[in-house]
């Protein structure tokens, strides 16, 4: 039974294939309208906002949704729970291309993305978040092309370093879990030099202790979520264990995202505490921060607890979207909504519609190379070479 | 306070020996560590109750930064109608407020002590140098705008119109000016000396004077003096601040004082996550361990109970064939003495079944 | 997939209000002034709501005086000459019940009528809103020297005293505790709010229901005898516009209290051989300040007693918060002491030019002198009244104008010339204005003794003189000194242009370079 | 006013190769500069000295 290489029928206009190809299209002229007119046409961003979704939602949303890769691969390698195994290649996939997405992405939004590499070997500003940040993520994508590598070498047919590779996977699990503590934390310490423009109710001391936790119920709920979609449209790319065994793992990240979610909430309110703030949830910014609390943490962290309790895989299903949607709402509240809060609305920034189609562009990307690479390399099944693990 | 540290060589030894002597010969605790700034560093006081909203500053701003004509001429105050920030070609704008009693504040960069945007940039692009200036390297920046968002007075501006080498943009108080022992351009320029350069001790003092002598006039405060760590460029108003513009909320925590946390967070991960983590890896490892430990020493019950069972089997086995060989004997024995004088034929047919017990016999010594 | 399903829908909804919620959120509806009004009372039934209740009515006096048109009696209980100003009762505590007993009834007759009415038994938010009326247009009604005269003046009003022809007794009284009675004695007015306080002090009713009992009753009276009154709504007297429409007399007869017309304030007992060095008397000038202050309160509290009565010269007693006449009278930050008052007027247009220049610092030796100007050895053998209206007049006769020739006509500033031409700089004309404006003011004559003085106003920091030295002696023209002295461009376009903007000399702005120096082309 | 802009405050004394640092930014960013490097040191360290620890182990 050989899954690697069985591509189905080359239908070449399928409604994937046609709006995908309408979206990259989209994506190529924009961004030669980027790197030939500027930021200053293709954004909305101005002197007062110079951080836009590209930065809320590529760059923040991009890693704390790739954390799928370090809470997977820690749980089945260092946790030693091994019903998680058939979820990390996947996982790390996912991450991998996560992590290299964020970087493009980053290529449209600074200045010089030639200079990029500066921060990490030219000239190093220590005192800066944003150096932890640049720096883990160097690292961290440096890993997880080292952790999905086997991967491709398997399909590529390097039976020597590939075993050499997979000979480093704890270490490079350590790493990986390191780094992304890191500048997963690091990425929310950004803002925390901004209580000035950040709305109280999302400044906090704890920032950083947010964003690690959070990612950690955002990564599992992206594993579960991405689970089902494949289930949905790559099932023939499954191998039996897979299609055997994929639920168990929703199940078990639904219950670990359910308790995270709940001590994340718990310290929310702590943070709540801490600052005094509780006078701001009576304005109209305390409803959306109470929406996003309440509605878009405790509310799925139940729907969590329920669907595993229940063993119901819709509403595990569920929760993951409705958690998904939850941190993209956190890490776009406050990289732009809660951001500048003060100055009237006229003075606030709003996406253009070429910085979301930029966006659309750059997800589509990443969905198109990913297919590209599950359905050629042993990422849903074991490749048939090296079954014993 | 100073901290004596010896020049960083880059060698890690080196490093960590001079942290090591630093802290024993000086035994400075990390709690009491206090920076001053610089020395002697230089500044600018504006006196709002003296501007009068000439846009002369602007205008010399302009010209000794090389920057592009504005649209509307400089002579032209109709422009002072609108609020206006710092944009990427003008480093310096005046503000206008106040309808009746009209006041005007001129903005530009702080040229803070501590500056957020020194402390946010990840390539070291911004420097605040010992005379007072806080420059900006192009040829560093990669432009991720970090110190556009970490900067509490919204001052550097992003050349969002360039492609390719797009630069922030602020005032530089004049620091190649100041090289050539000359004054800011916007201080010469200003008719009414709103703005006067100088110490900014010195200019500390004259504030804090002219608030003595003309109660009336100023309010008690002088702006820039702690606000985000302290400014070089300080103000002084007749109106509260936050009527003018200026905001009060910014509090006298500086910049690096605010990211010091999450930053001394970070090497404690790094020192702490490689043991937590192989400690669980080990733990979880042991588990596996006994687990298998058990579960092979269950099979070894397991088979030596099997082996001691058939063992048995066999003994009994043997102990009936030997039984019955014996009595086969025996019998054979008694047979023949019985039959010994029977006839001839009879005794050749005896004789067949013998051998077939001895064969069974060899079998059961080939299966041991 | 090919159809909606709710939660779909309920997400995309979400998404789209995240994206919105910043401008949804943050606009700001414009709050109309609608709401404004002076006439709301509210009435309030003892202390504080509890949760369960409903919240306070506001009540709209003036739509009610409207809707009964004008008839007090209708709400209120008539009394001797007037009305109770309570609702419906005299001194009885209301209740709930009673208001809602009291009100309702009226509204329902009116409805019966077919009138338009007020909310009834089961429109209890129409009345009980929890909204919060946002701000009053109230303004108080400040009874100064010009309404005091028209009512003083008015032939409609009768004094109680009849010994008098005045109205002073119509309103001025004092309490007689033991026969509960009030009384009139004249020369002895004093301000109501000696003893109506804003709330109730001692069973002394507050100012307020004073003020609203004896204005409105008497207009009210006034008004029903169809004789010239005044105003008997809310509206009437604390709406700004209204207020603006009351009419302003301006020249105004003296007030009549027995009060005198100089005073030499002492620092020692009157008529006491004393040997101990005091400073000298003060010739106070109690006509001319009488004119230039709004009421006697300015100076004297609510008492209108004499200073030292309270401010003894000894330190001070409780009755004046301990406070000693010298201190009374330098204080600075006060509006009553001399000091104060004076320092005060300095602002004005005429006077800011130089003395917005100047730095606060302690007075010079010369300057109490001006004051100070009655020996205590000729109060001692002349009559008092007569000194200190001899040291007034001498003090008018300090002031000599110097001659014209002395001053020049034009100066040219040319040291800094520059980017400009150099100002042509008409002194002389300057000069005269200045001279101008001081002579207007016998105040500003008597404090700035000669016209030779009033130079220093600009020429500052230098002794009297009509030489005075150079700007640029002091100022360098290299910029500012680090001890804070300005540069001279700051000099010159500080004393020019702070001047100009304190005297308000609109027709040169700062900003209009080319009308003092013209540009070099 | 014209101060004369004094040069070099951050003096080097040659001898000692002693330095001041005047401001917070400017110890943030030595010392975390050397932080780092050590958090390199122990990143390489760590794997090895577990490697020495558990070598004699058989797993």
């Amino acid at each position: 039974m050989d899954l690697d290489n069985q591509i189905p029928e080359n239908k070449k206009f399928t409604v994937f294939n046609v709006v995908t190809g309408i979206i990259l299209a989209g994506g190529l002229v924009l961004t030669v309208l980027r790197f030939t007119m500027g930021l200053g046409t293709v954004t909305n961003l101005d002197n007062t906002n110079p951080w836009g979704i590209w930065i809320g939602f590529d760059l923040l949303c991009g890693v704390a949704l790739a954390a799928g890769g370090y809470v997977t691969s820690a749980s089945c390698y260092i946790f030693g729970l091994k019903r998680f195994h058939l979820a990390v290649r996947p996982a790390i996939l996912t991450a991998f291309l996560g992590y290299a997405l964020v970087v493009l992405a980053l290529h449209y939004d600074v200045g010089r993305p030639w200079r990029l590499p500066y921060p990490v070997f030219y000239s190093q500003g220590t005192s800066s978040l944003l150096f932890e940040v640049g720096l883990c993520v160097f690292l961290y994508l440096t890993v997880l092309l080292i952790e999905y590598s086997p991967a491709a070498m398997e399909w590529l047919g390097f039976k020597k370093l590939r075993n050499w590779v997979v000979k480093l996977t704890l270490l490079l699990t350590i790493f990986g879990v390191i780094l992304s503590t890191l500048h997963q934390s690091s990425l929310g310490a950004l803002f925390m030099i901004v209580p000035s423009k950040l709305h109280p109710l999302w400044y906090s001391s704890y920032l950083p202790v947010y964003f690690f936790i959070s990612s950690m119920f955002a990564g599992m709920s992206m594993v579960i979520f991405e689970g089902s979609l494949a289930h949905r449209y790559l099932k023939y790319k499954m191998d039996e264990t897979h299609l055997k065994e994929s639920s168990g793992v929703a199940f078990g990240f639904a219950k670990a995202a359910s308790l995270v979610m709940m001590g994340y909430f718990f310290i929310k309110i702590i943070g709540l505490s801490i600052g005094n703030n509780w006078h701001y949830l009576f304005t109209s910014w305390g409803l959306w921060f109470l929406l996003e609390l309440i509605g878009f943490v405790l509310f799925p962290a139940i729907l969590y607890a329920v669907g595993s309790r229940e063993k119901n895989l819709v509403l595990v299903r569920l929760a993951a979207i409705w958690t998904v949607l939850g941190i993209m709402l956190n890490r776009l509240n406050i990289s732009v909504v809660a951001f500048n809060w003060h100055l009237p609305s006229a003075q606030r920034y709003y996406p253009s519609f070429m910085e979301i189609a930029t966006s659309v562009f750059i997800v589509t990307l990443g969905i198109v190379v990913y297919k590209f690479i599950v359905t050629r390399m042993p990422i849903l099944h074991e490749h048939p070479d090296y079954k014993a693990h | 306070m100073l901290i004596s540290r010896r020049k960083f060589l880059g060698s890690l030894g080196a490093a960590i020996g001079a942290t090591t002597t630093g802290t024993l010969t000086k035994a400075y605790g990390a709690a009491n560590k206090h920076f001053k700034g610089y020395p002697g560093s230089s500044g600018v006081l504006h006196d709002t109750t003296l501007c009068i909203g000439c846009r002369k500053c602007e205008q010399a701003c302009n010209k000794v930064n090389d920057l592009p004509q504005p649209e509307k001429p400089f002579e032209d105050l109709g422009v002072l109608d609108k609020k206006r920030r710092t944009q990427a070609d003008e480093f310096t704008v005046v503000n206008q407020f106040g309808t009746q009693e009209k006041v005007f504040v001129k903005k530009q960069c702080n040229h803070c002590l501590e500056p957020a945007c020194a402390s946010a940039c990840f390539v070291k692009a911004f420097t605040k140098t010992p005379e007072g200036p806080v420059v900006y390297d192009a040829s560093l920046c990669v432009g991720c705008r970090y110190c556009m968002v970490a900067c509490p007075f919204d001052i550097p501006a992003y050349e969002y119109d360039k492609a390719l080498a797009p630069r922030v943009t602020k005032c530089t108080m004049c620091a190649p000016r100041l090289e050539e022992g000359k004054l800011p351009g916007c201080v010469k320029a200003c008719p009414r000396e709103a703005l006067i350069f100088g110490k900014r001790d010195t200019l500390l003092k004259i504030a804090k004077s002219r608030i003595q002598n003309f109660p009336d006039r100023y309010i008690d405060h002088v702006y820039g003096e702690h606000e985000m760590g302290g400014t070089s460029w300080l103000y002084l108003s007749g109106k509260p601040f936050e009527t003018i513009g200026m905001r009060e909320d910014l509090g006298t925590t500086s910049a690096p004082e605010l990211t010091s946390g999450p930053l001394s967070a970070v090497p404690i991960i790094v020192g702490l996550w490689p043991v937590l983590l192989t400690g669980v890896y080990a733990i979880s490892k042991r588990k596996d361990k006994i687990a298998k430990e058990e579960k092979e020493d269950a099979l070894k019950a397991a088979e030596l109970q099997a082996n001691e069972d058939m063992n048995q089997k066999l003994e009994e086995l043997r102990e009936k064939i030997t039984k019955e060989k014996t009595a086969a004997i025996n019998f054979e024995v008694k047979k023949a003495l019985e039959e010994v004088s029977k006839e001839a034929e009879a005794a050749k047919e005896k004789e067949a079944e013998t051998q077939d017990i001895e064969e069974s016999e060899e079998k059961g010594k080939q299966e041991e | 997939m090919s159809k909606v399903k709710p939660f779909q829908l309920i997400i995309l909804v979400i998404i789209v209000l995240s994206f919105l919620f910043p401008f949804i959120g943050q606009t700001n509806i414009g709050k109309g002034d609608d709401d404004k009004r002076l006439d709301r009372i509210t009435i309030k039934l003892g202390a504080e709501l509890s949760k369960e209740e409903m919240p306070t009515v506001g009540f709209l006096h003036d739509l009610h005086t409207e809707a009964v048109e004008g008839k007090c009696t209708a709400c209120h209980i008539e009394k001797e000459d007037g009305v109770n100003f309570k609702f419906k009762r005299t001194s009885e505590k209301a209740s709930m019940n009673f208001y809602h007993d009291e009100c309702i009834a009226c509204h329902v007759e009116k409805k019966a009528s077919n009138e338009k009415s007020g909310p009834l038994t089961a429109d209890c938010r129409s009345c009980h809103t929890a909204k919060k009326p946002q701000g009053s247009s109230w303004e108080r009604l400040s009874f100064d020297k010009s309404l005091h005269f028209i009512h003083e003046s008015a032939k409609q009003i009768k004094g109680r005293d009849n010994a008098n022809k005045d109205n002073c007794s119509a309103c001025h009284h004092k309490y007689n505790e033991k026969t509960k009675e009030i009384f009139y004695i004249r020369g002895e007015e004093e301000s109501c709010g000696y003893c109506h306080k804003p709330e109730e002090q001692d069973s002394i009713r507050p100012i307020r229901e004073a003020f609203h009992d004896a204005c409105v009753k008497c207009h009210q009276a006034l008004k029903s005898q169809n004789t010239d009154a005044g105003p008997v709504t809310c509206n009437g007297c604390h709406d700004k516009k209204q207020q603006q429409k009351i009419k302003k007399v301006l020249d105004i007869p003296r007030l009549k209290r027995n009060q005198p017309d100089n005073v030499a304030i002492i620092g020692w007992k009157a008529g006491s051989e004393t040997t101990k060095n005091h400073m000298d008397g003060v010739a106070f000038n109690h006509k001319v300040h009488e004119t230039r202050s709004q009421s006697c309160k300015v100076c004297h509290h609510e008492t209108l007693k004499k200073c030292n009565d309270c401010h003894k010269t000894e330190g001070g007693d409780s009755k004046g918060g301990f406070i000693s006449l010298a201190q009374a009278m330098h204080n600075s930050d006060s509006n009553r002491s001399c000091i104060g008052c004076h320092k005060e007027l300095t602002k004005n247009s005429d006077c800011a030019g130089c003395h917005f220049q100047a730095p606060v610092k302690k007075d010079n030796s010369n300057s109490c002198k001006t004051c100070h100007n009655l020996k205590q050895a000729q109060l001692q053998t002349i009559e008092p009244g007569e000194v200190v209206k001899k040291a007034l007049a001498d003090l008018l006769k300090g002031y000599k104008p110097v001659g014209e020739d002395k001053i020049p006509e034009k100066v040219v500033i040319d040291v800094l010339a520059n980017e400009y031409m150099p100002s042509q700089f008409p002194h002389g004309k300057m000069v005269q204005a200045i001279f101008q404006r001081v002579e207007k003011s016998d105040m500003a004559k008597a404090f700035h003794t000669d016209q030779e003085g009033l130079c220093m106003g600009c020429h500052h920091n230098s002794p009297k003189t009509l030489e005075p030295p150079q700007c640029a002696s002091c100022h360098s023209k290299k910029g500012p000194n680090s001890d804070g002295r300005p540069g001279l461009k700051g000099a010159y376009h500080g004393q020019c242009i702070t001047c100009h903007q304190k005297m308000e000399v609109k027709s040169i702005a700062a900003t209009d370079c080319a009308k003092c120096h013209e540009e070099k082309k | 006013m014209n101060i004369p802009i004094t040069r070099p405050i951050r003096e080097i004394k040659e001898d000692t190769l002693e330095t001041t640092i005047f401001t917070l930014q400017d110890f943030m960013t030595y010392t975390k500069g050397i932080t780092y490097i050590i958090m390199g040191g122990i990143l390489v360290f760590m794997p090895l000295f577990w490697k020495f620890l558990t070598d004699g182990e058989d797993d």
